[in-house]
């Protein structure tokens, strides 16, 4: 017993020396705090989101790549800290904390999803710390008392809901299923389209939501299947998406149009050539474009599979700009402090060409929605692609 | 030279000792009986030797072969049969199963066929529900599915725990009929058994226990006619 | 007058009936025995008597009350103290908490009162210990008083679980064998305890193999085989009973009664 | 209003699934005593093996299956070895055995998080799909449903006719008296854990087939199947079979009972609990006994 | 940056952990109930709290409720599981925190669904900076906290815990001594189960923001963890069980930032928790902490008794 007692007491002896040895900053340390501008990403790497987070910080990590080979901010590198919420937004608050506290990094790309950003955004409003949120799309979060130190660069479901269901009108879809996953982003977008839509004259025959992570949609399927609607509102993300539309084409819905929205944009759809058949056969979409003539995304899609050799996928985009934006803002302000990095980003933010598209932030650090894009998916040479049909400019 | 002995047998459950310094032997072709009131620790001894008790100390021979702590299992390998006093037949298998699993050590797929008509001829009761689930057999039927359960491993040596206990009087000398028939085939027979009269009235040798210990042995028939039988096996002492 | 009746109880378990149609009566103040061979029932009918095996017919009244039905905690309530054949205690208890844990009318057993009431249930819990010292005094388990009762010998678990249900204050108690597995000498000494407080009117209803003990002390003796009362009568009259050694050896036409 | 034919297909596939995943559970839990939280990691692993086979198009899936069998069933089996059985053993309480076992997926989870990382990924195989009236069904749904009733047909011959099988039952039926009839206990279990746990590799290849692939896979799908194996009555392959079928029509059923109350379809989970707290209260021993 | 901050941070996790865990050692510890269903109380408790408090009600009053709403639902789940085989229980009991989180996740109007809901903190109205509101909640949750441990402590050295602790070892014992097993069970998981639902709302009123993703199963399985590695039925042992995961938790985040490791330490971290726990129960299955016995006064008779003899 003597002995076990012991080896735990080294262990957490060892710990301890740990944390404590990181909070002694040492004049050197200080020394070299001054030499780099320390960013902190904190996503979701496991859990339910785990597999887009990776992702994205994958995108993260391009996007500081960049960033010190062009010399940096303020002509300091720039060192990034990497941490994982595990898809739960009190980890997530963990995490920050951390980073802030520990780690001494006041600018942030974390709020991952809108629970994991309500989680963390009176913390950084409290301790003047700016945080960038990728993915994290409720309305909800508009206008919350917290927003000063707080941005997205995902525009509020507010807006695409409205694009889809332009797009559904437009196509002459009258009789409506909206189907969607059962999370904020899904459950946002799905009533924000559902109100455009009955507003626009056409009928909602079903709100269904579905389980992310129950993987066996063949009954929601054949529900729709048998409602015979025109249209299919769906939102998701790569994730589920490519079961759904597996398992769609399984049921031969590829018959009805699907309007698809920037969830299910990107190449984790065409993991499985099932989905990728389904989406050319029958989804259309929509996502925040650029005008004609950007190549950001391509360049930041030629960027990623250079570094990674795959394919970015849903809010890799995003999360880049995010980082790029950070590093604009502090350039131009001249500093990394968090409250002049914010007043710059107000004023950088405005018509960015972003691999995500054009950026504007409202005053609230909100992404207005301005322009979208309307995609498809066709087959060329066969290889499966995303490709631009139209833009829409949402006032 | 005996076919099985046990010598000094101190066994129990946990920490309690129940059976304190017993020895036995038993010669090829004997039917060998341990008698005793309630609690005097007969079925615990029969399960020492078996693995299935706490063995304090003792030592377990068979043919001079140390057999001491072996696996239950390798018991029936050896050439041990055993037929426990309840739960003794596998409820949800059939009849004809549970006498397969009676040869499970054995891989002669003829002998096991022929030794199953054989338990079938010998047990007619139980040839008419081959088919049927154990569970659904009378006491006595599954009393006899037992004992023609551990004859398909052909032990030389067949352990029996109160296979009379529970058994109508008719089912009872059924039983022991057939017991005795098998005795007479050259099995040995251990045998455990509430029914003192009865039980050495057939054996060749019987052992008395109480409290734990042998307070008697000798030929059967003659335990039977001692006089001090009955104090001792009351356990009664000086007393009365 | 007969403290405890017992009227009929039957049982069978799958098929096997293990209680038939078994009557008797203990009469107040006394110590009844109830032999009989392996499997003859004793200890079924000891169960059904404390509530903790449902009867299929028959009526157990206590004092006059019906009792049949109740659950065993119920049964304690009435007056009841009951004591296992094989000892269940609290093994990671101390042998002195696995008597306070009979202990009858507790206060600080409940709740409210464990929290609020404290110096109340202190005071009595000083009594209790006391009352229970004296019992494993009798029991010879003082020095172990504060050890785990895992760590007590076969032996001496069962002193233990019967002192539990001497520590118990009850009107009657239920014991099923007493002096197994407990030395001759001590065996005797457990009787002559019960043989008090039989003298100070408390009643017994004892399952005993120790028939040489048992004869000694018992007032009154039931004989069981195949599940029902096959004997009864003072010690004297049963043992000299020729039915009383041929039901022990397995001998009787009883058996007919048998499944 | 709903397509009855389809939603039956939709409910055998689910069933299929829950059979084959339920299978190695039912005769471990009815070997072994203790419900192992672990089983969902013999799932998610041999969906990851199959993935050595199926990442490609032109994979063999059927070569994946047997792989998937082989090392989900070896984990299985030494994880048994390993862990339980000293446990066991050392007469380990029920509760610290289930903690163990969700210990022990704690080990492989984050094990197979590290070897194949979170990102989901998906076997690169087009299935056909067959009209068959307004019933749409595809290839894979075909090889699934016929795994299933061909593995439940041969366990069926397994357990009855062949002398293994019949220990097993034997086992169940009566651990100590199989011990002196001269089965040896340890090996016959040992199989168990690796014969069942290889059925739930293969399950999880069909699972990752249907969906995608990642290290939560098994535990997703675990709560349905133990509700399968508890209803069916632990140990009884027979009940399983009832007990699967009953789940795979009340979920799928459900799903439109719930859409049609105007409920989120994600009840159908509850569904599966709900039916088995019923089951406990009622029936604790199962459907099947 | 200030690591104090984080420092009270750990510092409130390891005592609303520490609760959690001293709330499955009445139910496990000391009752020997298997509840596999902790994070349903817990999160009860902090949707309780989450609802309350929106109608503006006192942080105190919330948080009593929250115990009170939690052990309700202990009193609601403890009727099945008495008829209950251990096993069975763990399933059950799993099953209904799955349940109870489907339930609020998919019923929006109760509080906000998917979208989860914002709390005021219980120092909502004083002017605190960071610092001072974290030491505020460090100092609420580990003043709640000694008052459950001492609360625990001197139910569990009474009468009562050894009743308890009594139907841990054998239930039916306890009933023929005439205390109704089926009573107690009832009481213990309620108790347990609103010491869960305060340290819910203990946890709401900090992160200030809940939704449903906060309460997988994965919080019942740490508090297993802490309970097991800490040593059951010792209310030490619960409580430093905590401290040394949360503590595990942080640091092993921490650490990964000055060593280079060619492995994903979360990953490691959770593998490692694994086997530390399988070896525990092979080797050391008490825990860190053995049980102690009750201490009611008694105790102190017996030396009287055995030095007079």
């Amino acid at each position: 017993m003597g002995k076990k007692v012991l080896a735990l007491i080294t262990v957490l002896t060892f710990f301890a020396t740990a944390l404590v040895g990181c909070g002694q900053q040492t004049p050197a340390d200080k020394q070299e705090q001054e030499e780099v501008v320390k960013i902190g990403s904190a996503l979701s790497m496991s859990g339910l989101l785990g597999p887009m987070g990776v992702k994205m910080t994958d995108a993260v990590k391009l996007a500081v790549e960049e960033i010190n080979a062009a010399g940096g901010i303020n002509g300091k590198q720039v060192e990034l800290f990497i941490e994982d919420d595990a898809t739960d937004p009190a980890q997530c608050l963990n995490a920050v904390k951390k980073l802030v506290e520990v780690n001494g990094v006041q600018l942030l790309i974390t709020g991952m999803s809108s629970g994991a950003a309500s989680a963390i955004g009176p913390y950084l409003s409290e301790r003047g710390v700016l945080a960038i949120s990728p993915s994290a799309t409720s309305p909800a979060l508009t206008g919350q008392p917290w927003r000063d130190y707080f941005f997205r660069t995902a525009p509020s479901d507010e807006y695409q809901g409205k694009v889809m269901a332009q797009l559904a009108l437009d196509r002459g879809l009258k009789r409506i299923v909206v189907f969607t996953m059962d999370n904020v982003y899904g459950v946002s977008l799905g009533q924000v389209a559902e109100a455009a839509l009955k507003e626009g004259g056409a009928e909602i025959l079903a709100f269904i939501k579905y389980d992310p992570a129950k993987m066996d949609y063949r009954t929601e399927l054949t529900q729709i299947k048998s409602l015979n609607p025109d249209g299919v509102i769906h939102v998701g993300y790569n994730d589920d998406g490519v079961v759904v539309y597996q398992q769609a084409l399984d049921l031969g819905l590829d018959t009805i149009q699907w309007i698809g929205c920037d969830g299910v944009y990107g190449t984790g759809l065409f993991k499985t050539e099932a989905s990728a058949t389904f989406m050319a056969n029958a989804v259309i979409g929509t996502r925040p474009g650029a005008p004609e003539g950007e190549d950001a995304y391509e360049n930041f899609v030629a960027a990623f599979r250079a570094k990674y050799n795959e394919d970015p996928e849903v809010f890799c985009d995003t999360v880049y700009d995010a980082v790029k934006l950070i590093a604009l803002a502090a350039n131009h302000a001249g500093s990394e402090d968090p409250a002049k990095v914010r007043d710059a980003l107000l004023e950088v933010g405005q018509n960015y060409q972003g691999a995500s598209g054009t950026i504007t932030f409202d005053e609230g650090g909100d992404r207005l929605g301005g322009i979208y894009e309307i995609w498809e998916v066709v087959k060329e040479d066969g290889e499966f692609k995303f490709k631009r049909v139209d833009m829409i400019t949402l006032n | 030279m005996p076919l099985f002995e046990a010598k000094n047998i101190c066994a129990g459950y946990g920490d309690v000792m129940i059976v304190n310094d017993v020895s036995l032997s038993v010669s090829n072709g004997d039917l060998v009986a341990i008698v005793g009131p309630n609690g005097s620790g007969k079925s615990t001894l029969l399960k020492s030797l078996l693995g299935l008790a706490h063995l304090f100390s003792g030592q377990v021979l068979y043919r001079e072969r140390d057999i001491t702590r072996i696996a239950p299992w390798q018991a029936v390998e050896v050439g041990l049969g055993y037929v426990p006093q309840v739960n003794n037949v596998f409820t949800n298998l059939t009849v004809n199963e549970n006498l397969e699993m009676g040869a499970y050590h054995r891989h002669d797929k003829a002998g096991i066929r022929s030794d199953l008509e054989e338990m079938y001829q010998r047990f007619p009761e139980l040839a008419a529900r081959k088919k049927a689930r154990a569970e659904t057999l009378s006491g006595g039927e599954r009393q006899l599915l037992a004992i023609a359960r551990a004859m398909m491993a052909r032990p030389r040596l067949l352990l029996l725990d109160e296979p009379l206990a529970f058994l109508s009087p008719k089912a009872s000398e059924v039983v022991l009929n057939r017991l005795l028939q098998i005795q007479a085939e050259g099995t040995s027979l251990l045998l455990v058994e509430q029914n003192t009269i009865k039980a050495l009235q057939n054996a060749s040798y019987g052992y008395i226990l109480n409290e734990g210990r042998c307070v008697m042995e000798g030929k059967g028939p003659q335990l039977l006619a001692d006089g001090s039988l009955r104090e001792r096996f009351l356990g009664l002492g000086k007393e009365v | 007058m007969a403290i405890l009746v017992v009227n009929g109880i039957s049982k069978s378990f799958g098929g096997l009936q293990v209680l038939n149609q078994a009557s008797l009566e203990v009469a107040e103040g006394t110590i009844t025995g109830l032999v009989g061979p392996n499997g003859s029932g004793k200890t079924t009918l000891l169960h059904t008597i404390f509530g903790l095996i449902k009867p299929d017919a028959g009526t157990v009244s206590f004092r006059n009350q019906l009792i049949t039905g109740l659950k065993p905690h119920q049964i304690y309530e009435v007056g009841l103290a009951f004591s296992f054949q094989l000892p269940r205690l609290f093994f990671q208890l101390t042998v002195l908490d696995n008597l306070l844990l009979a202990a009858r009318n507790h206060i600080g057993t409940s709740f409210a009162s464990a929290l609020f009431l404290r110096r109340r249930w202190r005071r009595q819990e000083t009594e209790l210990a006391q009352k229970a010292m004296q019992i494993l005094e009798l029991l010879g388990l003082v020095h172990l008083a504060l050890h785990p009762a895992g760590e007590l010998s076969g032996g001496q678990r069962k002193l233990l679980e019967i002192g539990r249900a001497l520590m118990a204050d009850p009107v009657m108690i239920l014991l099923d064998e007493p002096a197994a597995g407990v030395n001759p000498v001590l065996g005797r000494r457990i009787y002559q305890k019960l043989y008090t407080l039989r003298e100070q009117g408390l009643s017994f209803l004892i399952i005993e193999h120790k028939l040489d003990i048992l004869l000694d002390f018992a007032d009154y003796i039931y004989m069981m085989d195949a599940g029902r009362v096959v004997l009864s009568g003072t010690p004297k009259e049963v043992i000299e009973n020729p039915v009383f050694y041929a039901t022990y050896v397995g001998e009787t036409q009883n058996a007919a009664f048998r499944s | 209003m709903f397509d009855i034919g389809q939603i039956l297909v939709n409910s055998v596939v689910t069933s299929s699934l829950y059979l084959l995943a339920g299978t190695g559970l039912t005769l471990t839990y009815g070997l072994s005593r203790f419900p192992n939280f672990a089983y969902a990691e013999f799932i998610t692993l041999g969906a990851f093996c199959g993935l050595f086979f199926l990442a490609k198009p032109d994979g063999v899936f059927f070569l994946a299956l047997i792989v998937a069998f082989l090392v989900a069933g070896f984990v299985s089996a030494s994880s048994y070895t390993l862990v339980f059985r000293p446990l066991v053993e050392r007469k380990t309480s029920l509760i610290h055995l289930m903690v163990a076992s969700i210990a022990l997926g704690y080990v492989l989870r984050h094990s197979m998080g590290e070897s194949w990382g979170w990102s989901a990924q998906a076997y690169q195989i087009m299935w056909p799909v067959y009209n068959i009236g307004n019933v749409r069904i595809t290839g894979l749904w075909i090889i699934l449903i016929a795994t299933a009733v061909l593995t439940a047909v041969a366990l069926h011959f397994f357990l009855t006719r062949t002398r293994a099988g019949k220990a097993i039952r034997a086992i169940a039926s009566n651990p100590d008296l199989a011990s002196v009839t001269g089965i040896n206990r340890q090996k016959v279990v040992l199989l168990t854990w690796f014969f069942g746990a290889g059925l739930a590799g293969v399950a999880g290849v069909f699972r990752a087939a249907d969906t995608r692939l990642f290290p939560m896979l098994g535990w997703d799908i675990l709560l349905p199947i133990f509700a399968v194996t508890i209803l069916g009555g632990i140990g009884s392959f027979y009940g399983l079979i009832i007990a699967a079928l009953l789940l795979g029509l009340a979920e799928n059923f459900g799903v439109v009972l719930l859409s049609g109350l105007g409920l989120s379809t994600e009840y159908r989970m509850a569904i599966a609990f709900l039916i088995l707290i019923g089951v406990l209260i009622i029936r604790p021993k199962g459907l099947a006994r | 940056m200030d690591l104090m901050i984080y420092v009270l941070d750990t510092l409130v996790f390891m005592g609303i952990f520490a609760l959690l865990s001293l709330s499955l050692n009445v139910e496990y510890g000391f009752t020997g109930l298997g509840n596999f269903g902790k994070v349903a109380f817990f999160m009860a408790g902090a949707y309780t709290y989450a609802i309350t408090s929106s109608f503006g009600w006192p942080f105190y009053l919330c948080l009593i409720l929250a115990g009170l709403v939690a052990s309700v639902l202990g009193a609601l789940v403890s009727l099945p599981a008495l008829r209950l085989r251990e096993d069975y229980l763990a399933i059950v009991t799993l099953s209904f925190g799955e349940i109870l989180r489907i339930f609020v996740k998919a019923e929006q109007w109760l509080a906000g669904g998917v979208w989860g809901i914002a709390v005021p903190s219980a120092f909502a109205n004083m002017d605190f900076t960071p610092r001072m509101q974290t030491w505020a909640s460090v100092v609420l949750v580990w003043v709640i906290l000694i008052a459950v441990f001492v609360f625990l402590y001197l139910l569990m050295n009474s009468p009562y815990g050894r009743v308890l602790r009594g139907i841990r070892e054998d239930d039916v014992a306890v009933q023929v001594l005439g205390k109704s097993y089926v009573l107690y069970k009832v009481q213990a998981l309620m108790v347990g189960s609103a010491i869960a639902g305060v340290a819910g709302g203990l946890f709401a009123q900090y992160i200030r923001f809940i939704d449903p993703y906060m309460f997988l199963p994965l919080v019942t399985f740490t508090v297993w963890v802490m309970l097991i590695l800490g040593g059951p039925a010792n209310p030490w042992g619960a409580v430093v069980g905590a401290v040394i995961v949360e503590f595990f938790n942080r640091g092993s985040r921490i650490l990964k930032d000055h060593l280079a490791l060619p492995f994903d330490p979360h990953n490691v971290q959770y593998a490692l928790f694994g086997l530390l726990i399988i070896f525990l129960l092979l080797y050391r299955p008490h825990g860190l902490f053995r049980e102690k016995p009750l201490k009611t006064g008694a105790e102190a008779e017996v030396a009287k008794w055995q030095s007079s003899s």
